[in-house]
């Protein structure tokens, strides 16, 4: 059982990738809520099916920010099929592991992700019926 | 510069009491319950410690218990009190900004079949002397509320708290770990039977607290043994810790409630002004001359209280993230405030060894951390 | 020559200990809960010193629950896990000689409904393997048995005993607070589900104690607050006295038991060869390698006692004359001893601090008082 | 409250007087068994209805060794009456006092030395008796 977090996790907190907001985002897509103390807001660049971009904006904790940051390296360059498949345990096996109650809560961009990825789709595929 | 602002959770022993109690491990370390000289040596060592307490409170040296900590004390009234008296009626009045000793020696009682009113406070963490008043019944044994708040470090107004108390001839304990030499408490002009106080929030060692019983208050022992302390707490005495505790009484004056003040304000007004979107939690008056509690909007404490970490700056948080039941701090929630803010709330805890600078480098260290934490936030 | 020889009752802190203590006052003082590098290194140093204490009873470190000392880790021992399985049976088996923190802990759970069975013990305070067996009913919940008794040292067979609770699905606990560090306890080895230690007992610091508690053995809090200690003892955690408890542990060897055991023998032959009548209470063989307990026929201990005070040799007494409840020891009593003999005991506890001077030197000053005490004494 | 002994009681515990048996006394008197622990003999001689002489031997503690030393010091030369008038509390008194817990088990001497009265005085009654 680990109660704290490892080195990795505080150095990916301490130099977070990625952060911040984006410029006319292909998607977007957030978790979330203000009383549980965790929000995550992804912003994708997508070109022909493969996130060229990704910024994420990060309202919680050490584990939420580290996350956030180990979540839109591992996206960037995916197809959006491959994105779809990355797991919040993927993450946090990235990260060398987190404390036990920190794995539901904090660890929650990707789902954000996916989230923007499905806002694209649909956008996308409301696009082609109606140039259809 | 390494700065310590978390010593509402703990405090540095002072060296001079640390000192002081060298002696008590390796000359003076007989069983105040012996006999021959060494526990004689002992036992007076004791004696001197709890005059030293009972001065504190203008109370007699019978009247104070010493326990391991705060946590026993508030254990040891609240229960030992309701235990005492069953037979006389099962309702206990406390409030919802207790600390979890109170609060959570309350909820073991509801399951021993005690009913608990827990009151309101007001957007600063005050009660409300009405609320406690209707909600006094024949039933009525116990009130416990607390005298200082910890997280927000609002003082209640115990001299009326204490009257309402007599006057409906109920017993009041009052949590006093974090007010203690900080406000004082005269038991011959306030009316209060039981009153809980820690060492090592003032300086003295861990590991040790005491617990002010006014003479004839009814109680049951919660720890069985030898006849200790007055038969009311079992264990062999702890006297150098004993002893550093009542040094750490004796090392603190008024002189540090002014100077700690001073930073408060200094603080305060300093984060004010530098940073924005930040609002004071709690009281600005009949507050703790140590406590300083800030909400950082649109960000999180947990990694807020991290980046001040690795500046050397240690502090606390009512975040959820800091806890293990993933809640937002129970007193901010109480008083009303919204959780989002409660999530952003640091606490910053000074003492008699915190300097100007500190509090300037402080304030400094925070702005960009605060700038930092907001341009990733999506709440900004 | 100052000579300490009440050992059992407390010890003298090492130099060592109190040595390295020192920096957890000043230096390492944060609250092991915060989050900040203060609070990180008070953790690390509380999680080293569990694994020390879990190490000697080759258990885990997660087994290991710091409490305020040996009278607190018996009633949460006790009670809390009298309290957890209450629903399951309220039959509890102790012995007439356990320490009062058992024994009251014992009499507070009769007043909540338990059926208590307190073993007798023959002429050397062993209990009686076969009377436990047929103590045991379908409501038996829990043996409280202690490991080696604080007056007359008898070392009781825990392993059998042990045996017997596991063949019958019975938690067994023992108090070991005086054979600590004086004879082992492997719990891969030996069936016991929690012991007692206390670390004022073995050179640490009073008001520090710690209970094994076996995995998955069931127990109610006894102390409500934090969730500190695994959830099983609330309050800020004593790092400077846990320290020293560990380090304690750490500094004792098997040499220090041999030199006991040769110190022990010395007090005992030098005594009978140079006082007639005098008996050496308790066993001669499975006895603490640090307890000789003698009555000196004819004269009462307190007296004695005090005249070797005048020659600054400590040591106590089973006599009615130095308790409180004017009654001569329960447990010479329960080992049949008569009471005038009870009343003439004098326990002599040596430690690794023990020399052979002393000893000569004790043995040399007893011989005159024993002579003058029983000039005027009407019984010889 | 007092639960030590005062520098007196020691003082008279270390250096008791009139401690020991005497030859042929005229009167004995003993209180106190072994059980409770506190068992004091006296030995009286009297002349002319006067305490010419006193011992005491004492089994008990040190608050039994000091009264039972104390009590000889005041008994010595008084009438048998002014003697029976002697009381504990006067005992205790006369030493600055006791821990309470010694004053009813240990402070047992003065009714050693009514015991030997009362022995002195039933022994000459029945002699005078029997010369009549
Ligand atoms: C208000 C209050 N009550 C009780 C306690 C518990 O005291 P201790 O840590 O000494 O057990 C604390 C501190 O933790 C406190 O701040
Ligand atoms: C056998 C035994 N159990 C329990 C205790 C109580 O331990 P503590 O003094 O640490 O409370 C003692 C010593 O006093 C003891 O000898």
């Amino acid at each position: 059982m680990m109660d704290d977090y490892n080195e990795k996790v505080i150095d990916n907190f301490r130099n977070p990738k990625n952060m911040g907001s984006m410029d006319n985002p292909d998607a977007e897509g957030e978790v979330g809520n203000p009383t549980c103390g965790d929000i995550m807001k992804v912003f994708l660049k997508i070109d022909n099916n493969i996130i060229k971009d990704i910024k994420v904006k990060t309202f919680g904790c050490v584990a939420a920010i580290a996350t956030s940051s180990k979540m839109t390296e591992l996206a960037l360059g995916k197809t959006l099929e491959e994105a779809k498949d990355l797991t919040r345990d993927m993450v946090a096996k990235e990260l060398g592991g987190l404390p036990a109650q920190k794995m539901h809560c904090s660890n929650l961009s990707v789902e954000a992700l996916h989230k923007a990825i499905d806002n694209y789709q649909k956008k996308h595929m409301t696009k082609e019926h109606t140039t259809d | 510069m390494k700065v310590y602002l978390d010593n509402g959770a703990t405090t540095m022993t002072d060296p001079q009491v640390s000192d002081t109690m060298a002696k008590y491990f390796t000359e003076v370390y007989g069983n105040a319950s012996s006999l021959h000289s060494f526990g004689k040596s002992a036992k007076e060592a004791l004696d001197i410690s709890r005059r030293i307490i009972a001065d504190s409170f203008n109370a007699d040296s019978r009247e104070i218990i010493f326990t391991s900590g705060g946590t026993e004390s508030d254990n040891l009234a609240i229960k030992g009190v309701a235990r005492a008296l069953k037979d006389k009626g099962n309702h206990i009045i406390t409030s919802k900004i207790e600390h979890p000793a109170v609060l959570n020696s309350c909820k073991s009682l509801e399951k021993e079949g005690f009913r608990i009113t827990y009151l309101d406070v007001d957007e600063n963490a005050f009660i409300d002397l009405n609320q406690l008043k209707e909600s006094i019944t024949a039933e009525t044994i116990l009130v416990t509320l607390m005298h200082a708040n910890n997280e927000v470090g609002t003082i209640q107004p115990i001299r009326r708290i204490g009257q309402i108390c007599k006057d409906n001839n109920i017993i009041f304990h009052t949590d006093a770990v974090q007010s203690y030499t900080k406000v004082d408490i005269d038991t011959k002009k306030i009316p209060v039977d039981l009153i809980s106080i820690s060492s090592h929030k003032i300086h003295g060692p861990k590991g040790v607290g005491a617990l002010y019983i006014k003479k004839g208050t009814p109680l049951t022992k919660l720890s069985d043994g030898g006849s200790h302390e007055f038969d009311v707490r079992a264990g062999t005495e702890n006297i150098s810790g004993i002893v550093g505790f009542a040094k750490s009484v004796d090392l603190s004056t008024p002189e540090h409630i002014k100077l700690q003040n001073r930073l408060k304000d200094q603080l305060i007004d300093g984060i004010q002004r530098s940073i924005p979107d930040t609002v004071l939690n709690g009281p600005r008056d009949n507050r703790l001359c140590s406590n300083i509690n800030i909400s950082f909007r649109y960000i999180e404490g947990e990694s807020l209280l991290m980046h001040l970490d690795m500046k050397e700056i240690a502090v606390s948080t009512g975040s959820a993230c800091s806890s293990k039941k993933l809640e937002p701090s129970h007193v901010l929630l109480a008083m009303g405030i919204r959780p989002e803010h409660a999530h952003g709330s640091i606490r910053f805890t000074i003492s008699r060894f915190t300097t100007k600078e500190e509090i300037d480098y402080t304030i400094d260290t925070l702005k960009p951390i605060v700038e930092k934490l907001r341009a990733i936030s999506p709440l900004k």
